[in-house]
């Protein structure tokens, strides 16, 4: 918005967006992304198991968070039941790897896969649901398939779970971690810098007028949602073979479901770096406070919860945007 | 801007040094650690677990520690949940670096955790877990203390045979120690050729057993055997009489043997057959076994329980062990572990080839006029068993 | 007083006997409406008279219940909201619905076609600039005043470059300046070759920009004529001031 | 405004319902299997008498837990993931009244006679239901009122932390084991059918309650300046209605028939902190079959969910497990084909 363009409007504009940003500060951005990911990839070399697993994990959120904020955050129906993509994704690479002595990693294309076919099936129905009745929607189904795992013994080993064959995985399950996080945050830049993100953006200000104004919604509202179940089914199944154990009721847990949104909503929801910075944030909280305070531990969470929601909605990225340190909107 | 980045620098270095605390104990310490499930569903018998091993903790510090080195116990709340206590078995071995190893309580929990103790070639006594598939997967670092949660209705079910039953109805909590106790009872029962009338799970929320019960009444059993835990339980003992149905035998595991049974159902308890590993019961005759009871008693006011009894065994086993050895190395108590036969108030500890301890078996008590009194195996018996349990008009009234 | 000698090909909007009604209320009845090519025409009536409900009935946002619409000859009936906008039927609101947490530049690169980028960001500011609110471009659309807001969802419906525009009321609550702005670009649509349909209550605005007016009743059409035929209508006059 | 979708969308998606049915349809064809090699033992009509008998006992219950939630719900549009821990505090509360408070020497009043303990309930429920509406308006006051009418995600999210605190607080106060009332045992015999007691009570307070909740709706003004906010907050307010404080009954109201769900539970079955998970997705598939804040609506729901859970329970062999499967396909399937409830309830846009 400078002088010159209000002048001349007619100036050529930038043909694209990246040449947009000036010159250094792209490569800036470049570097540190370069960087972060450098060291990424040699924490395993620097530190423990315990430190790896505890990265892992981490990671683990930033996958879950961001994967939620493409039809939460982006699109704008809140998914209450996300963790089930989770699931799908736990249960197929165990059952793989248990049952049919799969190697892990040629499970995980399918896990993602199996998610996105629940997800094809279940938003077609559900993604006409408006508001809270999607919200249920979502989380009654969480719950069918809690169910059906417990119930169904023959797959699942019902509440019995399943042990995978014991192996030693940190650092190979840590840099498979590390690179569906930085594939699902890359997707989620992609997503959020193209006129597909910005339309997932109009159907989540205002539907009908985004629908009127040539936005096919229903197809779009579909393609985000199974985007958006990919990831969990993939890190899912990574997180089942680094356990080496899973159960239905700590695979379809309701609260997988409430940190995926409290992260996003930290770190501000639909934007690309809100999820992944609410949830370092809230993760390393979260496993300091259990550590040390293991009874205050749910207690603090539910009130940090309600805390965020009612004075810092926008989250970290609103509030920097609001101070004009981050631009507002991806397309300048 | 750059303020920002120096805060969250600031910040994230903080974090990180908070998050990963080197293990703060003093090098000539022997840590001892484990998960336990302080909160969630579990807690209740895992806090038992947890007294026992208070009890041998402060004892073995008193008489001068182990190998000479003060014990120091570091329990960590896995929030009854198997994937949490994986992540912490790996930050304990791996970061905390603790000397010894205790393990979580609940079938499932340990289960999970196995593989876990098993990479970093942890000894660990099971003092919690009576599942024996969790020994059926050629681990070697997992030794079994309890007895098998298949034998937990066997008692039951030799005494319905004893006495004719032939109709019996099993049901089960849908997790894994109430599903082998069941199956268990299911195989003995058909060992004995009895007819199993039904055989069914209910998920670990249930509350209202009504219909369930129904089926029982409406199936013509004579006895009912429970793979149950507390709640189960307790629920499945009122809604019996609330819907005035009367059985030959009600027997259940775990739930009968916890004091809060009696005194939460009162008379409604009465005559309620439950399984049992361990009874404070002074006439089971085995060594120690009376100074435990009042030791114990005297630390927290109350009568051990099953529970507390195991924790304190193990802590007892590991003891031996690590003196054996002469040092805490991992193989070498390992070893010790696999041939070690020892005798405690517990009973008899001494593992098989899988590592299960095949010394130890079941116990079944009936509650009588407010008391667990010992009624199987007839070697052990305090009193015949009241069987058929009285019909609930021709009890005396309350 | 219907238009006489009308060819098919002349109208770009040809609306047969439309109905829609909701519950036991028929909000447009049995309502037809010949637009010709390239005009500035108002489509006025008392609150109530299903002016809105035919916009969405229009533009597919609502189904009707019977009757037919052709758009250049092709049937529209049945057609979903964006098929409808994308063969080149845009319109803007009575109530504002501008994509509020998405800057300005954004909510109008979002309606886009599908096309080059770069094209469609050039086109974007040309657009901003068009109403003046270039340097807005990178603001939340719901920060913007009420005026400024009315302008964006303007220049949005026109982002697509559609050949016939329904104005649902746009000069409410826009202060004269800006008014003026608009009705300025409206011209210069209509120079363009572009077709215009504009709901309005500004009736000095209606009869001083619009060479042709419908008037509706209860859903119903009562008139249709130049501005200076409708000002005479006793039907009009009547609806208007008949009923009160 | 749905995108019209060309017809293989359907064929796939028809193949892929098929395939996704097919799962609980083999679950329940195999239970039904088991069922029929029992069923000629079983079933006769005393039996199938009780079973219904037993349900309509236990969907009373349900209808009154439901009646708050979908009060709440149909008023200001909160999904209020906190009701089943409300519920919750009212066990509790008549957990500490009746083994804290209450000396031993009284347990006897209320065990030994039928209508004493129906009384005793009442009585109970009397002290224990102003304290839950003040707290249920101190929550709405507090947390809900700056964010009523805005996004959904809001009132979810607040709700939800809401039940981990009391969840949690509850846990480090009472442990998380379950605790029992050693209320009124045994069964009311009539015939072959057998009622329990604490469920013979049970259904007279909830009739009580329900129907005190009906009059007020209908006659009262206030009753009428609620259900005038439910249909339409905007209209309302013009009207005259001070919504902020219809909000504020509202949520008390609910939160009171939250906790006389809580206090009948108590007095029946086994309840810990952790409690309101089991009855919470049960009131939304009761709230969605009824219709948004349709209270005749969720009393039948209620009911039918109540004789539904039995009779799977009953006749399916496995049936524990596919009774809880039960409430959570009804409640999609409702929401998926006809979301405004078997009764119609509130209109939605």
């Amino acid at each position: 918005m400078s002088k010159r363009a209000l002048e001349a409007p007619a100036a050529p504009a930038p043909a694209s967006l990246a040449e947009e940003l000036p010159a250094g500060k792209a490569a800036l951005q470049l570097a540190a992304i370069a960087l972060s990911l450098f060291s990424f990839v040699l924490w395993p070399g620097l530190v423990n198991v315990y430190q790896i697993s505890f990265v892992f994990f981490g990671l683990q959120y930033v996958v879950l968070a961001s994967s939620w904020n493409i039809i939460s955050g982006f699109t704008g129906y809140v998914s209450f039941g996300h963790v089930a993509f989770f699931g799908i994704g736990s249960y197929t690479t165990a059952i793989l790897v248990a049952k049919h002595g799969w190697p892990w990693y040629l499970t995980l294309p399918l896990a993602g896969l199996l998610a996105v076919v629940w997800a094809a099936f279940i938003g077609f129905p559900c993604l006409r649901l408006k508001g809270p009745y999607f919200a249920i929607s979502m989380m009654g189904l969480n719950e069918v398939l809690r169910v059906v795992a417990l119930s169904w013994e023959s797959l699942t080993g019902g509440g019995l779970g399943i042990t995978m064959p014991n192996a030693e995985n940190s650092v190979s399950t840590y840099y498979a971690g590390l690179a569906v996080a930085a594939l699902t945050v890359a997707m989620c830049y992609a997503i959020a810098h193209s006129r597909f993100g910005l339309r997932l953006a109009a159907i989540r200000e205002d539907e009908t007028a985004a629908e009127a104004m040539g936005v096919p919604t229903t197809r779009y509202k579909m393609y985000a949602f199974m985007l958006s179940a990919f990831w969990p089914g993939v890190i899912g199944g990574i997180v089942a073979y680094k356990l080496l154990y899973i159960e239905p009721d700590s695979t379809f847990f309701i609260a997988i479901t409430v940190n995926m949104i409290t992260m996003a909503m930290l770190g501000g929801k639909g934007t690309v770096l809100g999820p992944v910075i609410g949830a370092a944030i809230l993760y390393t909280a979260q496993e300091l406070v259990w550590w040390y305070i293991p009874w205050l531990h749910l207690i603090a969470y539910g009130a940090f919860i309600i805390l965020i929601v009612l004075f810092v909605p926008r989250g970290i990225m609103g509030y920097l945007i609001d101070r004009g340190w981050v631009a507002k909107g991806v397309i300048q | 801007m750059k303020n920002l980045k120096g805060f969250m620098t600031a910040a994230a270095v903080a974090a990180a040094m908070l998050a990963f605390p080197a293990g703060a104990w003093a090098a000539q310490e022997v840590v001892v650690g484990g998960a336990i499930s302080l909160t969630g569903r579990y807690s209740e018998p895992a806090g038992r677990l947890k007294d026992g091993r208070t009890l041998w903790v402060e004892e073995v510090n008193a008489r001068g520690g182990l190998l000479g080195r003060k014990v120091r116990l570091v329990l960590r709340d896995d929030r009854s949940d198997p994937s949490t206590a994986v992540k912490l078995y790996e930050r304990l071995l791996t970061q905390e670096k603790v000397d010894l190893c205790v393990a979580p309580y609940s079938s499932p929990i340990t289960e999970a955790t196995a593989s876990i103790t098993e990479r970093y070639k942890c000894p660990i006594v099971a003092d919690g877990a009576a599942t024996r598939s969790i020994w059926g997967k050629g681990r070697k670092y997992i030794f079994g203390l309890v007895g098998p949660s298949d034998d937990y209705l066997r008692g039951a079910v030799e005494i319905a045979a004893k006495k004719g039953y032939k109709r019996i109805a099993i049901v089960n909590e849908d997790s894994l120690f109430s599903k082998a106790a069941a199956n268990g009872a299911a195989m003995y029962a058909k060992k004995h050729g009895l007819q199993v009338v039904l055989k069914e799970e209910y998920p670990r929320t249930q509350t209202d057993f009504r219909p369930l019960l129904l089926k029982v009444k409406a199936l013509n059993a004579d006895a009912l055997l429970g793979g149950s835990y507390f709640v189960d339980a307790a629920a499945i003992t009122r809604q019996l009489k609330e819907l005035n149905i009367n059985l030959k035998i009600w027997a259940a595991t775990v739930g009968p043997g916890l004091p809060r049974f009696t005194k939460d159902l009162g008379p409604l308890a009465e005559y309620v057959l439950g399984s049992t590993q361990w009874e404070p019961v002074p006439a089971l005759g085995y060594p120690g076994i009376k100074e435990f009871i009042a030791k114990y008693a005297k630390r927290f006011g109350e009568k051990p329980n099953y529970h507390a009894s195991q924790g304190y065994a193990a802590m007892l086993i590991l003891e031996e062990a690590v003196k054996k050895a002469g040092k805490l190395d991992r193989e070498a108590l390992r070893e010790q572990l696999t041939k070690l036969d020892m005798m405690t108030h517990y009973g008899r500890y001494k593992v098989g080839p899988d590592g299960f301890n095949s010394g130890k078996g079941l116990l079944l008590f009936q509650i009588l006029k407010g008391e667990r009194r010992l009624v199987w195996p007839e070697e052990s018996q305090e009193v015949a068993p009241v069987v058929p349990l009285p019909a609930w008009d021709k009890r005396p009234t309350m | 007083m219907r238009a006489e000698g009308a060819v098919a090909g002349e109208f770009i909007l040809d609306i047969q006997a439309m109905t829609k009604r909701f519950g036991g209320v028929t909000a447009v009845n049995n309502c037809s409406i010949r637009v010709p090519r390239n005009i500035v025409a108002g489509l006025i009536g008392p609150n109530g008279s299903g002016k809105t409900t035919l916009f969405n009935l229009l533009t597919g946002l609502l189904r009707s219940d019977g009757g037919d619409y052709f758009y250049k000859g092709e049937p529209m009936v049945g057609l979903t909201p964006h098929e409808i906008f994308n063969r080149g039927i845009s319109r803007t609101f009575q109530i504002i619905r501008v994509f509020r947490e998405m800057t300005a530049l954004e909510n109008l690169v979002a309606v886009s076609r599908d096309g080059d980028l770069g094209g469609v960001r050039r086109r974007a500011l040309e657009l901003l600039d068009f109403v003046t609110l270039l340097r807005l471009k990178d603001e939340y659309a719901g920060n913007l005043s009420y005026g400024q807001q009315k302008l964006l969802e303007f220049v949005r419906a026109l982002m697509s470059d559609p050949e016939v525009l329904l104005l649902d009321e746009p000069a409410a609550g826009v202060n004269r300046t800006l008014l003026n702005t608009l009705l300025d670009r409206i011209r210069q649509l209509r120079g363009q070759g572009k077709s215009i349909l504009i709901v309005e209550h500004d009736m000095k605005v209606v009869m001083n920009h619009c060479e042709k007016i419908f008037v509706l009743d209860y859903g119903e059409l009562i008139a249709e004529g130049l501005p200076e035929e409708i000002q005479r209508n006793e039907q009009v006059i009547e609806a208007y001031f008949g009923h009160k | 405004m749905a995108e019209r979708t060309p017809g293989w969308v359907y064929a796939v998606y028809l193949a892929l319902a098929l395939a996704g049915a097919g799962l609980p349809l083999a679950l329940a064809w195999e239970g039904f299997v088991g069922w029929l090699a029992q069923a000629r033992s079983m079933t006769s009509l005393a039996v199938t008498l009780q079973v219904l008998a037993s349900g309509i006992l236990q969907g009373g219950l349900y209808a009154v837990i439901a009646m708050g939630l979908t009060m709440i719900f149909g008023v200001m549009r909160i999904i209020n993931v906190a009701h089943g821990e409300f519920l919750m505090v009212g066990a509790y509360m008549a957990f500490v009244f009746f083994m804290m408070l209450l000396p031993e020497e009284l347990h006897s009043l209320f065990t030994s006679n039928l209508g004493m303990a129906i009384l005793g309930v009442g009585v109970f429920l009397l002290i224990c239901l102003p304290l839950m509406f003040l707290f249920g308006m101190g929550v709405q006051r507090l947390l809900l009122n700056p964010v009523v009418g805005g996004p959904e995600l809001t009132p979810l999210l607040i709700t939800f932390g809401l039940s981990l605190i009391l969840i949690n607080t509850f846990i480090s106060v009472f442990s998380s084991d379950f605790r029992a009332i050693p209320y009124m045992s045994g069964a009311l015999v009539v015939g072959n059918l057998a009622l329990g007691y604490p469920q013979v009570i049970s259904v007279a307070v909830s009739a009580a309650v329900t129907g005190g909740v009906f009059g007020f709706l209908k006659f009262s003004r206030l009753g009428k300046a609620v259900r005038a906010t439910a249909q339409n907050a905007d209209v309302a307010m013009v009207c005259g209605v001070n919504v902020e404080r219809i909000y504020l009954y509202t949520f008390g109201f609910g939160t009171a028939l939250a906790a006389t769900g809580g206090v009948l539970i108590s007095i029946q079955l086994a309840f810990s902190p952790e409690i309101g998970g089991i009855y919470i997705l049960r009131s939304f598939a009761i709230i969605i079959l009824g219709g948004r804040g349709n209270y005749l609506g969720a009393l039948a729901g209620g009911i039918l969910l109540g004789v539904i859970e039995g009779f799977i329970s009953f006749f399916v062999s496995q049936g524990s497990q596919l009774q809880e499967l039960a409430a959570y396909t009804l409640l999609v399937f409702m929401l998926l084909v006809r979301p405004q409830g078997l009764l119609g309830g509130i209109a939605d846009e």
